[in-house]
């Protein structure tokens, strides 16, 4: 292979935000007729190395090479110009226009002076949209599509100008088993016109069928590189998603006073997001006192389900709380009576100080309780002591995290829902918060439902585990059992 | 001599500033709402006090209150009518939201001016003061009405700064307009904190509103610039920012009294205005600005 | 190509209308012409006000910022040295144009409210210009310039009425056209946009000149049919204003609509007259109750209805 | 001296009055007979000071038709709002022309509006009198171009008179009166004012005020502190004012902030008789110039007029209300002689218009002269009065025949205190 056919070359590729550094030395290259996969755990970067290739997130050091030209810093119009294509995980179409005007779009010229379509245009919208399978819905408005034909008409677009990178985010995110089939089978369809072609995603294991390479990242970081076997083998990856030989320390589920009727029931829940199914028959239960973990990868439908026992999604289905169904009440209500959420965006007051947020927390107690129940926090967080007149924004985001977790506890909550509590957190802060988890386990009566993609984090603490995977439980059981049932499917 | 003319002419027209865009303010950081039915809510308020105190003859007082308690009920009627709605409607999508707001606050502005101008004319009209005669201050005579304003407004000022400070409600608006969605998690129901921040800023915009009327006088046409100079200032000082909107409402108070007296009452608003282009060029998040 | 174009409901539709409306002057009064003149131009104002909201997604508050420009400009010139008057009125037009060009470039950086309010502030920039300027504005006065293109109501009228249905035809024509997809994309996702190779800020600055371009022109137009220009008249925010609701309550992102809006808006005004204080109350009600029950605007009911039966 | 002046003019109303009367009752041309009324249009702002146009018209209208009509045709009056806009306006002008077929319109106080319908009287050929509108400019029009803009009349004084009426007060209760020496002129910066501060300018010195500032303010302004302290330190005897879309605010806050200097001159909000509430009393001491004044009988039809007014529509009666009232007798007068509403025989008609009204005796110039069509004023034509605000009361104190009162101030005003 001469490097003629080096479609994209990234080198020493470098993007900080704000003192954080999201992608530190990241160098690969793609192939004429070659399919790379980026694969890495939420947070671990390959999005924005993504969005640095097209030139939205402009990269701080490092070079990128598009068939040969170097394109760091310049506006991604020109990039795209240049033959760089970009599938997006959403669809936003345009709604009032038609598949067939949508497909055009891609394909019209960046001129000012261009008031005539050109038939020849149509015509070739028209090829590209039999080929991705919307042959037959040319005429309809985009509202009226199934989920799956609206990925389909962003992959038409992207390929419209017939480019010689594409990129390709989160392909089968959303899409049923046949689906996501017919998109491997378009996706490699690229490869054979000869393109250079970049399928982000979480987990080898989504992308094994259709890639020729992988290369894992993780924390910023390159943490292996080769065929689909070689990383499935290699060490770091497999700690990274399964975590080591971890001891786990499960109470039985007969253990619990309320064995037989659970503390909180959801019952054959399902969630849409337009079209999207982000939940299809989700039932899991929680007894009073227990510890259960939800694993499953980003977009595997975690927040959804919390966000729907909070209150703050609509669902089908029956969720319930002591016996007592929660529809119709407020998720304010709902927190108040003590389901409370430490969600993924941490929803800190950032202007506040650490004391402040706290207090918002400890609203409702009163005056002696809301004190002893700070002391108590301070001493499981002593960070936040030391930080307490500190406004929330301007701590770390360990420490914001930890704050996100004591500012659910001031409330006082029967149950407490932590929503991917580790996201794109330094190993040491885990170590941190994980030792607090243990001792609220032991030392607290507390009830837990945990969210979680790092399974080494979720692990050792569960009682119980769920697998959540594209809107459903697959899989249920002793943490103990995970890695040898569930392990490679989760890789 | 004239310096001090300057200071405490300018000092008492920035607090009224400050008070009326304050209130503008603290609607957009809690509700993300640009009211720009603002002038005409403030206007209503001074027409209401005036009317209370001319035709009923109720006295300057009882006038005032019921110009306050115009301003309040008005902006909950905007809450309730129009912006409500708006933010609930499902036939708008989430993105065009904003200039529907904007739109219907707009044409809900216009109605109430025109109904005043129906009801009282377009003559301006000036709320008989609560406090009369001047007082002389380092040599310069003051009118005793103008210090009042200065003070009240102040006084309200700091009333809010404790009510957000100092008291739990107050801390749950504060904590809503940096993330509502973290209010909710914490068992607060966002309608109420809403109806909490529309129910305050209906007051300060009346308390504004009626000092204006004692102090310069309306008429139903001084709704717009009231709107458009609450705007420009909350912008200058950084959208949804208070202390920002503090401090723009003095920059712009002082730099047109300085106008006014040194170049040209004339030309008063124009240096606010050159001011207001160059900050967006170089700092378009405002002063103090957030987002 | 051309037989698909007509045979596309909006078109022949508005062909009818604007063929009917030609015939008015037949059978009605001179005055009803008039106001049928005044409210042609509005319906342009709101057209091009639409082409950049409804398309390329930026709101400017300033709409009259443009008009201004386009009539003073004209008025100005015919009052210092009385060339023909289309000299006059493609100067107003490029003057628009101009100014918009130096509006956009810097407002084009900026954001939602600070977009919009920059726009405003142009305006009230202009207002304080026009009336410090007096010598040759006239002022609060106002201008009041020698010529008019006639004073015959028929004639004015039809004038409006063709310059409408030009306006109208080359900026829906646009908004159909590839660059109106292109307007569209920019406008609802940049990021996307650009990824299909767009150069947005192009595409925003172009439709910017366009809707600058119309806007001066009617203005232009409009100063030598009134005979006079004022700040009240043509600069004035509630102006704006009214521009503005014209295409809201017409419908957004529908360009004809805009025009049918500020048709109505003016017509409305004007049917109520006797009403004296209590018109512009009740229209502003009729629009607020328009925007609140009927997001999509007059043209969206139409459309609502059509598809519901 | 003056004295004598009134009487002759007394004399002129009785006999003008009476003439008219007479003709009116007449109807002494047959052919007139079968025609429909006469229509007058009127465009004011209903929500200003010209409110009181229309109501004033229709009295007079009411009244011609009781006595018969002019020539048996009865008069109709059609008044439209234009909220104080240009646009409108013109759209309410060809509207009443066009729809309503208007032989004669009577439009609004603004001068900016009617310099917006006079090209439009002119196109249209149709007579426009405007009863309130004062600036030079409509006339100065005119006399440009006679031919083409002589369908115009101004049935008010135009400003430039205005000033001299003003200094003629001036020289008689300020000069020879408090021994005032020195003035500063405050207009707002608006049409009608041009001339008008031309003409203080001039005559001003000329009556022993020297002129020590000239300051213009935006019509809209609303603080007038720097204003008046600017005027304070240049200690000025008074304040020699041009005021009318403002007047309100300005006379607020010259009491709220005490300046010691008094304020004379023309001041159209103080016509109204609501001024007073208006201001809280701050209009205490105000002195403004006024053509006509409540219980001031300039002639013999001045307070029945006011009287029937305040009867029929309250206590709502500005200045407009006098002009406008006598305007629409005018008109009848002329269409009456011209035995036609024919523009071009009512314009000449018009221009022989000798007619004694609410507000002294009308004549209108002849062309040739700079204000061709606006109204002869001083000595035998019209010569104003100065009124002063007292405790609630709209006084006059000048003419000194027609004085009902002396001139006093409110304790802050310190008369020559300021100067010397």
């Amino acid at each position: 292979m001469s490097a003629a056919d080096v479609y994209l070359e990234v080198k020493g590729l470098f993007k900080r935000f704000r003192g954080l550094t999201a992608v530190k030395d990241v160098s690969f290259s793609i192939k004429a007729g070659e399919i790379l996969g980026l694969i890495g755990p939420n947070g671990s970067g390959k999005s924005t190395v993504m969005k640095s290739i097209l030139g939205v997130e402009p990269p701080d050091g490092g070079s990128v090479r598009v068939n040969g030209v170097e394109v760091a810093g310049w506006p991604p119009h020109k990039i795209a110009q240049l033959g760089v294509g970009m599938v997006f995980q959403h669809s936003r179409p345009l709604h009032r226009q038609t598949v067939l005007e949508n497909i055009v779009l891609g394909l019209l010229p960046d001129k000012l002076l261009d008031f005539f379509p050109d038939p020849a245009i149509e015509a070739r919208a028209r090829a590209i949209a039999e080929r991705v399978g919307l042959g037959a819905a040319l005429d309809r408005r985009p509202s009226t599509l199934p989920f799956a034909d609206l990925r389909r008409i962003e992959l038409a677009k992207a390929i419209a100008r017939n480019p010689k990178v594409v990129l390709v985010d989160e392909p089968f995110a959303g899409l049923t088993a046949r689906e996501t089939a017919a998109f491997a089978k378009l996706i490699g369809e690229m490869r054979d016109d000869g393109r250079a072609v970049l399928v982000v995603d979480h987990n080898v294991k989504s992308v094994a069928a259709l890639v020729d390479r992988i290369f894992a990242m993780y924390v910023g970081e390159r943490i292996a590189e080769g065929t689909v076997q070689e990383v499935m083998q290699n060490e770091t990856v497999r700690r990274v998603y399964l975590g080591g030989a971890l001891e786990t320390a499960a109470r039985p589920e007969s253990a619990f006073r309320d064995a037989q009727k659970p503390f909180l029931e959801v019952h054959n829940l399902n969630v849409f997001y337009g079209k999207a199914q982000a939940l299809e028959n989700v039932s899991i239960h929680v007894h009073q006192g227990e510890f259960v973990a939800i694993v499953g990868l980003n977009g595997a439908g975690k927040t959804t389900l919390f966000n729907a026992i909070s209150g703050l999604a609509p669902y089908v289905g029956e969720i319930r709380r002591q016996g007592q169904s929660l529809r119709g009440k407020t998720a304010a209500s709902i927190a108040r009576d003590g389901i409370v959420q430490s969600p993924e965006g941490r929803e800190l007051f950032t202007e506040m100080t650490v004391r402040e947020n706290l207090d918002m927390g400890g609203g409702r107690l009163k005056e002696k309780d809301r004190v002893e129940r700070l002391e108590w926090l301070f001493d499981l967080f002593p960070i936040l002591k030391e930080r307490a007149n500190q406004t929330a924004g301007t701590l770390s985001g360990g420490e914001q995290q930890m704050l996100a977790i004591a500012r659910a506890l001031m409330m006082k909550p029967d149950l407490l829902i932590l929503d991917e509590p580790t996201l794109g957190l330094a190993p040491r802060i885990m170590e941190q918060i994980s030792k607090a988890l243990e001792r609220l386990r032991q030392t607290t009566p507390i009830t837990v439902l945990l969210g979680e993609q790092n399974v080494t984090f979720a692990l050792p603490h569960a009682d119980r585990v769920y697998v959540l995977e594209h809107a459903r439980i697959v899989w249920e059981g002793d943490p103990s059992r995970f890695a040898s049932e569930v392990g490679e499917r989760y890789l | 001599m004239l310096f001090w003319q300057i200071l405490i002419a300018g000092f008492a027209i920035s607090s009224l500033y400050a008070l009326g865009a304050t209130g503008f303010t603290l609607i957009f950081g809690v509700t993300g709402v640009l009211n720009l039915s603002h002038g005409a809510i403030m206007v209503a308020a001074a027409v209401a006090a005036w009317a209370a105190s001319e035709s009923l003859g109720v006295g300057s007082y009882l006038g005032a209150v019921f110009g306050i308690l115009t301003g309040l009920l008005l902006s909950l009627a905007t809450y309730f009518l129009v912006v409500g709605r708006l933010q609930k409607s499902r036939k708008i999508r989430e993105e065009e939201k904003e200039i529907f707001i904007l739109t219907a606050t707009l044409l809900w502005g216009i109605m109430i001016q025109e109904a005043i101008a129906y009801l009282y004319t377009n003559n301006a009209k000036t709320v008989a003061p609560i406090v009369e005669g001047v007082v002389s201050i380092l040599g310069v005579r003051t009118p005793a009405n103008e210090v009042f304003t200065a003070v009240v407004c102040w006084l309200s000022i700091g009333a809010l700064w404790y009510f957000v400070n100092g008291t739990r409600a107050g801390k749950a608006v504060l904590a809503a307009s940096m993330n509502p969605r973290g209010v909710t998690l914490l068992g607060i129901e966002l309608s109420s904190v809403y109806f909490a921040a529309w129910a305050i800023y209906g007051v300060l915009a009346g308390i504004a509103g009626v000092l204006l009327g004692m102090f310069f006088g309306v008429s139903s046409y001084s709704a717009g610039p009231l709107t458009a100079s609450a705007f420009s200032i909350v912008v200058l000082g950084g959208l949804g920012s208070v202390y920002g909107t503090l401090i723009a409402a003095y920059v712009v108070g002082y730099l047109e009294t300085l106008t006014a007296y040194l170049v040209s009452p004339a030309y008063r608003t124009i240096p606010a205005l050159l001011l207001l282009v160059v900050v967006m060029y170089v700092r378009p998040r405002g002063l103090l600005g957030r987002r | 190509m051309l037989r698909r174009i007509l045979l596309f409901p909006p078109v022949w539709i508005s062909l009818i209308v604007v063929v009917a409306a030609s015939t008015l002057p037949l059978y009605v009064s001179g005055y009803i012409l008039g106001l049928l003149t005044i409210a042609y131009y509005f319906g342009v104002f709101s057209m091009a006000w639409d082409l950049l909201f409804g398309f390329a997604n930026e709101v400017n508050f300033g709409p009259t910022f443009l008009i201004g420009l386009g009539a003073y400009t004209a008025g100005i010139l015919d009052n210092l040295y009385q060339p023909p008057i289309f000299v006059c009125v493609a100067a107003g037009a490029f003057a628009a144009v101009t100014g918009g060009v130096a509006l956009a470039l810097p407002a084009l950086r900026m954001r939602g409210p600070y977009f919009g309010l920059m726009t405003l502030v142009a305006v009230l920039m202009l207002q304080n210009f026009v009336v410090v300027a007096a010598e040759l504005t006239g002022g609060e006065i106002g201008l009041t310039v020698p010529d008019v293109i006639s004073i015959d109501d028929k004639v004015n009228y039809w004038i409006a009425l063709g310059f409408m249905t030009f306006s109208g035809a080359v900026l829906y024509g646009l908004s159909r056209s590839p660059v109106g997809l292109i307007l569209q994309a920019s406008g609802q996702d940049a990021v996307q946009a650009g990824a299909l190779g767009f150069n947005l800020t192009k595409h925003k600055l172009a439709a910017f000149i366009v809707s600058a371009f119309f806007s001066g022109l009617a203005g232009a137009l409009m100063v030598f049919y009134l005979g006079a220009a004022s700040v009240g008249t043509f600069i004035d925010v509630t102006v704006g204003v009214q521009v503005i609701i014209g295409a809201v309550i017409g419908g957004r992102r529908t360009i004809l609509g805009a025009a049918i809006g500020a048709v109505f808006l003016i017509a409305m005004g004007e049917a109520l007259r006797p009403l004296g204080d209590l018109a512009t109350f009740i229209v502003s009600g009729m629009a607020l109750f328009v925007v609140l029950a009927f997001p999509g605007g007059l043209l969206g009911m139409v459309k609502g209805a059509r598809e519901a039966t | 001296m003056t004295r004598n002046k009134r009487v002759t003019l007394r004399a002129a109303g009785m006999l003008g009055a009476s003439s008219i009367a007479a003709a009116l009752a007449a109807g002494s041309f047959a052919w007139a007979q079968d025609q429909g009324p006469i229509k007058i249009g009127v465009i004011a702002e209903a929500q200003a000071v010209g409110s009181s146009i229309p109501l004033a018209a229709q009295l007079a209208a009411d009244e011609i038709n009781a006595n018969g009509g002019v020539d048996g045709r009865k008069i109709e009056i059609v008044s439209y709002d234009n909220h104080s806009s240009s646009a409108e306006s013109v759209r309410a002008f060809q509207r009443l022309v066009n729809e309503d077929h208007v032989d004669v319109v009577m439009a609004s106080y603004i001068t900016e509006v009617v310099l917006a319908l006079e090209p439009w009287s002119a196109r249209l050929k149709t007579v426009l009198v405007t009863p309130a509108a004062a600036s030079d400019a409509v006339t100065a029009n005119i006399a440009k171009d006679y031919e083409r803009n002589k369908y115009t009349f101004q049935g008010y004084v135009i400003s430039s008179a205005l000033s001299q009426l003003v200094c003629d007060a001036a020289k008689d209760m300020l000069v020879d009166g408090l021994k005032m020496k020195t003035a500063v002129i405050m207009s707002e910066d608006a049409a009608w004012t041009t001339p008008l501060d031309a003409g203080y300018a001039e005559c001003l010195p000329k009556i022993g005020l020297n002129v020590l500032d000239h300051i213009r303010f935006s019509p809209d302004t609303t603080d007038f502190t720097p204003i008046f302290n600017r005027i304070e330190g240049e200690r000025p005897d008074v304040i020699i004012t041009g005021l009318s879309h403002v007047g309100l605010q300005p006379t607020v806050q010259w009491k709220s902030q005490q300046v010691p200097i008094p304020m004379f001159g023309v001041s159209g909000q103080a016509n109204n008789s609501t001024f007073w509430k208006d201001t809280n009393g701050a209009a205490d001491g105000v002195l403004y110039q006024a053509v006509s004044g409540p219980d001031v009988a300039v002639t013999p039809k001045t307070l029945p007029f006011v009287e029937a007014f305040q009867k029929r529509f309250g206590n709502a009666l500005s200045w407009c209300g006098y002009t406008a009232y006598d305007d629409v007798y005018v008109i009848a007068d002329a269409i009456h002689r011209a035995g036609s509403t024919d523009s071009d025989k009512l314009v000449a008609a018009l221009e022989k218009t000798d007619y004694v009204g609410t507000i002294g005796r009308i004549q209108f110039l002849p062309q040739g002269d700079p204000h061709v069509h606006g109204l002869k004023t001083g000595a035998g034509f019209i010569t104003g009065l100065l009124l002063q605000w007292q405790n609630g009361k709209q006084i006059n104190l000048w003419p000194p025949d027609l004085a009902k009162g002396k001139l006093t101030f409110p304790p802050f005003v310190k008369i020559g205190a300021a100067g010397n």
